[in-house]
This record gives C-alpha cells, structure tokens and sequence, in this order.
C-alpha cells in the first residue's frame, strides 16, 4: 500500500523516460500528472489509514525485503507513515499534482522530446521526495535525499544549452555534496554510537539520557547532520546554489526550491526530534543560523531585481524561520510553517511564471508594471500569496509563522525573536515591492494594453519561456493571462494559502492547536511511553504552550506582528508606489550598503576565492601539472623505456630460425644433464 | 645364445638405419630407412615381451606414419636439400654449426653412456622380473590401458581428434572449401 | 639374458642421432623423421624399463608415445605443406620471418 | 632319428609346403583366372599349352624370365628395384601368420602334435594386419620411383584406397576378434568347432553376416582387384603402378596380388568359415582339405566378381570406402561389442 505511493510517479518516469519523445504531449504529461494524483489518492488513504487509529500508535509500516543483511548489520528496505511522514507526503503529493498540471500549460512550447523528458525528470523527482520522507531509517532517507539532489540538478540544467542553467546545475550539485558528505557522517556517526538506523529505535535509543551537558557524541553528529539539511535547506553557508537555481523552468522552482525538496532538511530535523532535542548545542547552532540566515536573505530580497531571485531569497528566509522553530524546540511549529509555506510560495512561483509566460521570458521587475488589468487571475491569486507571507492575519502565514515567534520568545530567545520580527518586516516589505512593482504603477513594457486585443501572436511557437531577455523582441504579442491548467493550479494553491493556516489555530486564538497535536506523537520515542509523555511536555510545546496562561503573551506577540507585517506592506506601498525616488535616494544615501546588498554580501565571491581558486590551483598546477605529468606519465614511459631497452638487446636472440632454438633447448639439455652427472 | 645374437642385430639395424635416415640427402630413402629401422625396434619390442606393442609400432608407424610422409614427399615432389643462394648468408648455414651440433650429440651419447655407468641395476637381466604370459598377453595390457590410464586414454583421443582438425585446417589450400 | 643397460644404450643412440639429424639436416622433413627417431628411442626405453620391472604400463605408455607422434606427423606434415606452398622450399632456414 | 629333429625337419616341410603352395596358388589362380574368364565369356580360354593350357602359367612365368630388363633412364635405381621385391615380400610373410591346420601327429609319427601353419602367434590377427598394410609401400615406390605420371597416379589412388579400406577391414576384423576373444587366428578357429543344434556349424559368419560382407568388399579393394582395381585402371593409367616395369620385377606384382588374395581367402576362411572345421574329414587330422576348399571357394568368388562387375569411379571407390563401408563396419562392431556384453554378463 504504502510502496504505491512512491511506485506511481516512479512508473510514470519509467514510461516518459522510455518512450517520452513518441508520445504526443497531452498524452506524456498527463500521464506524469496521473501518476502524481494516483499517489495523492494512495497517501490520502494511507493517511486516513493512519488518522484512524489512537495517538500512542499512528503509524503504518511497510518493509519491501531486507536490502541489506552483512554479519549481524540488517537493513530492511522499510517505509513508514506517522503523522509528520503523513503531512509531508500530503504537501508533496497535493502540491506536487498541482505543479504537474501547472507545467502541462507552461512549457507547452517545448519540443514534446525535451516535454517528455521534463515530466520524466519531474516524476523521477517526486518519486525521490516521497522515498525521503517515508524512509524509516537514514539509509533509506539518504537514498531520496540523493535522489532528488540528482534530480534537482537535472532540472535546473534543464535547458542545458543556457551556459548559466547548466552551470547553475552544478553548483547546485556541488555545494549539495558537501553537505551531503557531512550527513553520511552524520550518519555513521550514529550508527557507531547506536548501531542502527532506524528512526524510531534511534529515538528509543536516545530518549533514556538526559540532554548532553557538554559537547560530545551526539552534538557532533546532530551537527554534521545539520550541515546535510543546509545544504539541502539552502542555509548558511551552503544556500549559495539557491538563488541560482532559478535558472531551471518556474514551477521547477516552485516545487523543488519552494515546497518540497529544499524543506528536507528541516524534515530530517523533525523526524530526528528527540536525537537533536538531546543536543542543546546543536539546537543552538540551528536557531541562530536559522535566524540569521533568514535575516540576512530578507536584506537581500529587498533590492533584488529578477522575481525570481527575489522569491528564491524569501524562501531561503522562510526556510530560515523553519530552522529557527525547530532550533527552539517547537518542531511542530517549524513542520506547521513548512506546510503553510508550501502553499503560498508555490502560489508565489507559479504566480511569477505565469508573469513570466505572459511576457515571454521577461524577469525584470524592472521591466514590468501595470499588469494588474492584464493578468487578473495572476495579480489576485500573487497578492493573496504575498498577503500570506506577508503574515497578515487570518492567513496561512500569519499562523505559522507568529507560532514560531510566540514559541523562540517562550523559549527565551528574545534576541532571537525581535530578528524574527525584523526579518517578517523585511518579508511584508520586499513582497509588496514585488507586488507594486510588477503589477501596479506604469508598464514598463513594450506589451500592448489588454484592450487592443485584435492583433494576433506572431511567432508563438518559436519562444521558450525563461530564455532570458533574448525575446525582448517578440515580447510585443498580446498579453495573455494564465492558461487554465495554469489558472487553476494558482486558484487552488490560492485558496490553500488562505485556508491551509486554520490546520493549526493556536488556543489562544479559541482554536486548539489540531496539526501540533497531531504531529506531537512523532517528535517522541514511541516505544518508551513513559519518557514519551514528559517527551510530549518538553518538545511538543506546540500544543502544550497554550494552558500556561500564556496566552495572553500570545495574544500580545500576534499583535505586534500583525502590526510589522501591515507596516512593511504600507511601507513598500509608500515607497514604490507614491514616491518611487525615495528608494533611488536610499540607495545614493547608503551606496556601499546598496552595493553589498545587491551583490548578496560578495558571498559567491568570497567562496570562490577562498575555496575555488585555492582548489584549482593545487589540482592544476600541482597535481596536473606536477605529480600526474612528472610522476606517474613519468613512471609510465620509464617502464616503458626500460622494456624498449632491453628488448632491443634481446631481440637478437629470436632469430627466427626453428633450428637455432632447437640448439639452444639441446645446448640446455647437455649442461643441465652434465651438471647432475658432475656432482 | 640366440636371442643375444639376434638381439645385437636388430639393434645394430635399428642404429644403423637411423644412422643412415640421418646422412641421406634424398628423402625418399630416409623414410625407407626409417621404416626399416622401426621395424628392427618392433623385433627388439618382441625380445622384450611386447608382441602388440611391436604389431601396433608397424601398423602405426609403419604403416601410417610413414605412409603419411610418404605421400608428401610425393606431394611436394620433395626436393633434394636446397641450397639457395638466398639463405647463404644465414648464420646457421655455417658449416661450424652442423660440426657443433654433431659435437653436442656425441656428447650427449657420452653422457648417457656415463650415466648407464653409474646407474645400478642396468647390468640385471630385463626378463628377471614378471611373468612372461602376464606381460606379452593382450589381455593383461587392455585391462591396465582402459582401468588405470581410462583418463589418458580419452586425453589421447581428444589429442588425435584436435590434430586432425588442425591438419585439415592447415594443409587445405588459401580459401579453399 | 640381455642386460637391460643394452637396451638403454641403443635407445641412446638412437635418440642422439634423432637429434644430431635434427642439427645436420637442412629439410624439414628429415628433422620431423629425426624427431620420430627420438619418440622411438624413448619408446625403447619405456617398454624395456616396464619389461625389467616386470609391469605392462611401459607398453601402455608407449601407445600414448605413439599416438601423439601420430597427431605430430598429421600437424608437422600439414604445416610442411602449407610452408613449402608459401616458398618453394623445405629448408627451415628459409622460414626465418618470424623475427626483428 | 630322435623326435627334436624329426619335430624340426617337419617344421621346416610345413613352411616348404606352405611356401610351395602359395607359389603355386599364385600360378594356378593366373590359369583359373583366364579359364573361368573364358567360361564367363562363352569361350575357351588358354587350351593350347598342355592339356587344356594347364601349362600355361609356366610358359608365362617362362616367357617373362627370358624378356628384357627395362629400367626408365630417370627411374630410381635403388627403390625402382626395391618395390616389387616389397610386396612380395610382404604377400608371403603374411601369410606366415596363417594357421592353415589343426594340430597334427602326422598318424603317430610324433609323440607331441605339431601345429600346421608356419608360425603361431598368439597376435596373429595383427601380425597379418601389420604386414599386408606394408603392401602399400611395393605399390607406392614403384610407383614413384618408376617416375612416370601414369605410375605415380597409379600408386597413389592404390595406397590412398588401400589405406582407406584397411579401416573398415580391421574394424571387420576387430568385431570377429571381441567373439573369439582372442587374436590368436588358431583360437579363433577352434572356438568354431561344433553345432549349433547339431547340424548348423558354428561358423561367425552365422554371427557375423555384415562383418563378412564388408570383409570380402574391403579385402577386395586392400587386394586392388576388380571392382576396385584402380591401380590398373588400364583405361586411364595404361598399367597403372607396374606401367614401367617388365620381365621378372614385373612379374612379382601380379604373383603378389594373388598371394595377397590367397591370404586374404585364408584368412576370412579363418575367422568366419571355421578354417579346417567341418564334417568328417577332421577325423582323420585332414582338416587342412576342408581348409583348402573353403579358401578355393572364396577365390573362385573373387575371380567371379571380377568379371561381372564393372568398375567403380575413384570418387565413388572413396565415397563408398568412407561414408558407407566404414560407417557399417562401426556400427557392427558396437552391436557386437553390446552383445557379446549382455550374453557374456
């Protein structure tokens, strides 16, 4: 049952990928979306499967056969829903379905081979993401979590021909294998320390021993395995790839780098609740990264100019927040902003790429404006997302996210929190800037007004989207809202974005905190119920912060960011709206912040000359240059030489003549007979 | 007495005629010569309690080895050692070398010669030991070759099969059949 | 009786012609003749060893001399032919190509 | 005179006997050869030299001493000279091999039997072998070293169809030897003494039908005689082999080829018909006439074939000779090879 879930997208990219290119379009992607709400259908099942059942046991396992059996080390290929498992799959498979249907619309200009082979990448991807999260030990994790690093790259690069897409790949690729280095130590850190590598028995393992006082085993692999989900998470230092990654197809983006794949990090945390809430310092580390990285991203986004890379660094600052929650222990918090953040940044991308479809592969917000009259569907379904993110209350983002703030203050990280609330200042600002800047104000582009609709588009098959501001040119066709598979797939991730919040209305608000509960059972070592209970207390505060009459400190934290978030917007509607020189002045007042802004901290700079350039050095001019030319081709051509040398000399020997060797094996005999005669 | 007697003639046919086989140029005569030297061995084989050892000598050497070398000296019309003039200048066409090689032979015999010297029990009588019927019967030497030498004897046969194949392969002509 | 060392001498002989010839001789079919020499005088040697010890696998050995002398003369012959084809001669030196 | 020598004088009348008698069977087959021949052909035959021409072959033989020796300027003097001595040579020492008799006392003459055949060998099956495939090399140099195109086809096709046919007739041979269990051809004879039920004698021809058959054919061919007498294919090879050879050395080779017959007929009466077995006469030790007839008989069929059946082509003669006589010859002796198992187990 469970197996299907991931059988299904993996069939469909067996099938694209086979004999993709002799389908016709509509056939291939709808398969591959098929296949995406056949599985949707299965976890759905599965999860009510689950929901079923009592608290203490929600969770249904599955073990294909043993994978791996060497002395007493058994590796059982095993699956596993509990509540955290049964979210996630819900998010990757619902959005997932959606983003599927997005695309069938969005590069229908595709030749149907590169169609083909975009919805296989696809399916190959969400067949990965779904094996991550239902993996029920590391190994199995890791499998997905290499699996969609690989299809991450593939996807990126997908337009191969771009130079800056196939290098974006790379670096995507690059940068996730040194996290990924760290969590296979991680990894074998664990197993030495616990010999398995199932989740549950880890937890079990774990849940007996009090937190680690000082710095030791289970600090060092919790962090090691945290560097894993930076580098997955795009989190400081490794989220340099992220930005970049826009350079793949927009709902590439959206699914990948906005809903699924870059939030496993933060899921591997939440499944490893109890291992990492065992480390306080590892916890640390995690806030204050999470923190600072969504701090710094949000500075960033504020004066990017492509939508993309703007969306691409507010959902780095998202995900920073998820790491923020889970560094303070709310995990229920942190997986509750993953699954909201879902929703209304994929609503934010698709949104973008339809903007981005619209005007023929223009992203320069710079160049955009007054679209709002042109693209309805588009402006109402982006501006919902951006109120969202923007945390303006009664939206999904508003829940989640003062959820963490409320939890980082509780816990006693005020520093913490007011970054927290600067960051969603940040976040309502350079959202709205976005808003305003795309849609409001003048067209700075050359697409006629909606109204003179006659004219037809000249050359529509002849564009691929996101090629850059090489079709400038063409850009002058009629400017044409989202097609319907478009449309709808942003009516509903709009319609999610508003509604996904009330999954988890916090007490204080009169709800009761129904995705916290929910999820509280899987931040706990199971099998040891005692533990488990004072578990729930300690970690599942998300559900538990509520009696503590601490609702009124809620209540007063709600307000406050409700207040930030209506600033921001009114802030960004001041500026880029009414006084568009303000921003110009702001940047000729503070030139060098401008600048260090702009080019995102030199950080790409940085790392190249402090890691790049060292590397090819050392590998070109002493390892190419010095120890493969001389040493080893050295050692090859000496051999060489020496066998030349001495053939030539014993070559005279062979003088072909049958008689001559015949003499000398008789000459041999002689002596060898006269020599045993002698002695 | 007479089996002394007639023991030194055949071997002195048998040396002899290989003697011969050897400083003939033509051939023709060595393969006569040889027969005639295996058929003095297949008597020597006689004396020593072989009878089929020594029918089976005939009829495979003399009547089929040699009968194969017959047919390609004929074949060839097999010409008297040739002494072109384009492998004078071969190293081994020195006359030295045949000297060397008769030398190295001689020496060889000595040896041999020496050895036998030295050896003990040469000087026993071959009969001493085993009962003549036992060893001459067919019988006796059947039951041993297909129970003891069962593996060799199938090895032999995979041998002549290969040799077989091997000879059509060769002597066919470029490309024929 | 003969001493068996008679009958070991004459196979000493023989085998010492067999390979003088295969020294002196320039044709090739006289060195394969030499070499049936040589099988032969071994053959002596076994069956007289197997006689003195008073056991047939001397005589049985012999047949295995035979039959791979047999398979010889069939592969020496056939390349003999296909030599003396390529050059019309049987001097082994006139086959010197297999060299620098 | 004490019994040694009497027993060694007699020894040396039986090879007298048996050599005289094979000198004559040479001669009087050339006679029966050319009469029967005659009679085939609704005419005389040789009737002018003696009565009814029985003296004819002595005036051959007479004729040939006193023709001229012709040797070819470029024949081999040594080996031209050697072939013919070769095969008949060989012819006789053949049937050396031969018992042609049971064992006898001569009436009492002697204390201890004597056997009649010149020798007794215990392998004298191989012996036999063993010296009519020496044949070939009379055929083969003569034909070579006589150094005419004619004759070295000649002695070519005979070696190639001699060594062709000796296959199926040793296997032949081989099936009779795994009845008897011996190769002892005077063991192979007595194991033929008796009835069957009385009155069928128990012959191997009963036994063996299909070995005798390919006996005969292959004999036939080992013998070169018609249908397969290739080597003096007169039509194509003139004379074939002996083309170059006249006078006496010419002689021999026809002399050899009916000794080699005689042998043949001997030895086939010797393994199939029960050599000297038969009614009566064996009573009175005169088994050696039985002997003689049987061996008459299975001459006067060769000569026979002769004359009634054409020749073969050579293509054919080797077709036959490999893919069908030899075949035959193996399957017969792994029958027999499998019941003599299941009778003897």
């Amino acid at each position: 049952m469970i197996a299907l879930i991931p059988l299904f997208p993996l069939l469909g990219f067996v099938i694209n990928a086979s004999l993709g290119r002799r389908l016709p379009k509509t056939i291939s992607g709808g398969l591959a979306s098929l296949a995406m709400l056949a599985s949707f259908a299965v976890s759905l099942a599965v999860v009510w499967q689950v929901a079923s059942r009592a608290p203490a046991q929600r969770f249904v396992e599955q073990t294909l056969y043993t994978w791996i059996a060497s002395g007493d080390f058994v590796l059982d290929l095993t699956f596993r829903v509990d509540p955290l498992a049964s979210v996630m799959i819900l998010v990757i498979t619902g959005i997932g379905s959606l983003i599927h249907i997005y695309s069938t619309a969005y590069m229908h200009e595709e030749r149907s081979g590169e169609y083909a082979r975009y919805f296989s990448y696809l399916n190959l991807f969400a067949a990965f993401m779904l094996v991550l999260v239902l993996g029920a030990n590391f190994l199995v994790l890791f499998v997905g979590w290499e699996g969609v690093g690989l299809c991450s790259y593939l996807l990126i690069g997908f337009w191969f021909e771009k130079k800056s897409a196939s290098d974006a790949g790379k670096k995507a690729f690059i940068v996730n294998r040194i996290g990924d280095y760290a969590f296979i130590l991680g990894t074998l850190l664990v197993f030495v320390r616990f010999g398995t590598l199932d989740f549950q028995r880890i937890a079990s393992a774990v849940a007996p021993l009090g937190p680690e006082s000082m710095f030791g085993t289970l600090s060092v692999a919790t962090l090691l395995l945290f560097i894993g989900a930076t580098g997955k998470s795009a989190q400081i230092p490794l989220y340099v790839w992220l930005p970049d990654a826009m350079e793949g197809p927009t709902p590439v983006s959206a699914l990948i780098h906005a809903a699924t794949m870059v939030t496993a990090g933060v899921y591997m945390i939440g499944r490893n609740a109890v291992l990492f809430s065992h480390a306080p310092e590892t916890m640390a580390v995690v806030a204050v990264i999470g923190a600072s990285t969504a701090l710094m991203a949000g500075t960033i986004g504020l004066v990017q100019n492509d939508i993309k890379r703007v969306l691409a660094y507010s959902t780095v600052s998202q995900l920073g927040y998820m790491f923020l929650a889970m560094g303070v222990g709310a995990f229920g918090a942190g997986i509750f902003h993953l699954y909201t953040h879902a929703f209304f940044k994929a609503c934010l991308f698709l949104g973008s790429g339809a903007v981005i479809h619209a005007l023929h592969g223009e992203q320069d917000i710079r160049n955009m404006g007054g679209l709002k009259a042109g693209l309805p569907i588009t402006y109402w379904t982006f501006l919902i997302g951006s109120l969202a993110i923007a945390g303006v209350p009664g939206l999904a983002g508003f829940f989640s996210k003062d959820e963490i703030l409320f939890e980082t203050f509780a816990h006693g990280h005020q520093i913490l929190w007011v970054i927290g609330i600067l960051t969603s200042l940040l976040t309502a600002t350079y959202m709205f800037r976005l808003v305003f800047l795309t849609f409001h104000g003048e067209r700075r582009h050359d697409a006629p007004a909606p109204e003179d609709a006659e004219e037809e588009e000249p050359s529509r098959l002849s564009h691929q989207p996101a090629s850059g501001a090489s079709h400038r040119h063409d850009a002058g066709s009629h400017l044409h809202d989202a097609p319907t598979a478009m449309a709808l797939a942003l009516i509903v991730l709009a319609f999610g974005s508003v509604l996904a919040g009330y999954a988890g209305v916090p007490r204080a608000l009169g709800g009761h905190n129904a995705l916290g509960a929910w999820l509280a059972p899987s931040f706990t070592a199971r099998s040891v119920t005692t533990l488990a209970d004072q578990q729930v207390g300690q970690v599942g505060e998300a559900g538990g912060a509520g009696e503590t009459g601490a609702a009124g400190l809620e209540l007063s934290l709600m307000v406050v960011s409700s207040i930030i978030a209506i600033v921001g917007i009114g802030l960004a509607a001041f500026i880029w709206l009414k006084r568009r020189e303000v921003a110009d002045k702001a940047a000729a007042a503070f030139p060098g912040l401008y600048r260090l802004l702009l080019n995102k901290y030199y950080v790409d700079e940085v790392y190249d000359a402090a890691i790049v350039q060292p590397i090819r050095i050392v590998s070109q001019e002493g390892l190419w240059r010095g120890i493969d030319v001389h040493v080893i081709d050295g050692a090859v051509n000496g051999v060489a030489t020496i066998v030349d040398g001495w053939s030539s000399l014993l070559r005279r020997l062979q003088s072909g003549s049958v008689r001559a060797y015949a003499g000398s094996l008789f000459i041999g005999v002689v002596l060898i007979l006269g020599y045993y005669l002698w002695r | 007495m007479p089996e002394t007697i007639l023991f030194y003639l055949f071997s002195g046919v048998a040396v002899v005629a290989s003697a011969l086989v050897i400083g003939q140029r033509n051939p023709m005569y060595s393969i006569m010569l040889l027969i005639a030297s295996f058929g003095a061995l297949s008597a020597l084989y006689i004396q020593l309690d072989a009878p089929f050892v020594a029918m089976a000598q005939i009829i495979v050497y003399a009547g089929a080895i040699m009968v194969l070398f017959l047919f390609v000296v004929m074949l060839l019309n097999a010409p008297q050692e040739d002494a072109a003039g384009w492998d004078r200048t071969h190293p081994l066409r020195r006359s030295g070398v045949g000297r060397f090689g008769a030398l190295l032979a001689g020496l060889l015999i000595v040896q041999l010669v020496w050895a036998l010297s030295r050896a003990t029990g040469a000087a026993t009588a071959v009969g001493a030991r085993g009962d003549v019927a036992a060893i001459s019967s067919v019988r006796a030497v059947g039951r041993v070759l297909f129970t003891d030498y069962m593996f060799a004897f199938e090895a032999t046969s995979v041998l002549i099969l290969v040799a077989m194949v091997g000879a059509v392969l060769l002597a066919a002509r470029e490309g024929g059949r | 009786m003969i001493p068996l060392g008679h009958y070991l001498i004459v196979s000493a002989l023989l085998f010492a012609i067999g390979t003088a010839g295969v020294f002196l001789r320039r044709n090739l079919i006289t060195i394969l003749l030499s070499i049936e020499i040589m099988l032969n005088a071994v053959n002596l040697t076994f069956v007289a060893f197997g006689r003195s010890q008073g056991t047939v696998d001397g005589q049985i050995i012999t047949f295995f001399v035979m039959t791979v002398a047999a398979a010889e003369a069939a592969v020496g012959l056939a390349i003999v032919i296909g030599l003396f084809r390529h050059r019309e001669s049987l001097n082994p030196d006139a086959f010197t190509l297999l060299k620098w | 005179m004490d019994q040694s020598t009497l027993r060694f004088v007699i020894q040396l009348l039986i090879i007298g006997f048996t050599f005289f008698m094979l000198i004559n069977a040479s001669a009087l087959l050339v006679l029966a050869e050319r009469k029967i021949m005659g009679f085939m052909q609704q005419r005389y035959g040789p009737y002018l030299v003696g009565p009814h021409g029985l003296l004819q072959p002595l005036a051959d033989i007479l004729k040939l001493l006193f023709k001229e020796e012709l040797r070819p300027k470029d024949a081999d003097k040594w080996l031209f000279t050697l072939a013919p001595i070769i095969s008949v040579t060989a012819a006789f020492a053949a049937f050396a091999a031969v018992p042609w008799g049971a064992e006898t006392t001569f009436f009492g003459l002697l204390d201890t039997p004597v056997k009649l055949g010149v020798a007794d060998v215990n392998v004298a099956v191989l012996v036999v072998f063993a010296i009519t495939s020496m044949g070939v090399y009379g055929i083969v140099l003569a034909g070579w070293s006589s150094n005419s195109k004619y004759s070295l086809l000649g002695g070519l096709r005979s070696s190639a169809q001699m060594i062709s046919y000796e296959l199926a007739y040793a296997t032949a041979l081989a099936s009779v030897i795994m009845l008897a269990g011996s190769l002892s051809l005077r063991e192979v004879v007595d194991a033929q003494s008796g009835y069957w039920w009385g009155f069928i004698p128990r012959w191997y021809l009963f036994l063996q039908p299909v070995g005798f058959i390919i006996y005969v054919i292959a004999g036939v061919a080992e013998t070169n005689r018609a249908p397969f007498d290739f080597p003096e294919a007169e039509q194509e090879l003139v004379a074939g082999y002996n083309t170059e050879y006249s006078s006496v050395r010419f002689a021999l080779f026809p002399q050899a080829e009916y000794i080699n017959m005689t042998t043949m007929s001997a030895v086939a009466t010797d393994l199939y018909l029960g050599g000297w077995h038969g009614p009566l006469l064996e009573r009175y030790g005169l088994g050696w006439m039985w002997f003689l007839a049987k061996v008459g008989l299975i001459l006067f069929v060769y000569i026979w074939m002769r004359w009634t059946v054409p020749r073969y082509r050579y293509d054919q003669l080797m077709t036959f000779g490999w893919k069908w006589l030899f075949p035959a010859s193996v399957i017969n002796l792994i029958v027999t090879a499998a019941l003599v198992l299941y009778f003897n187990a």
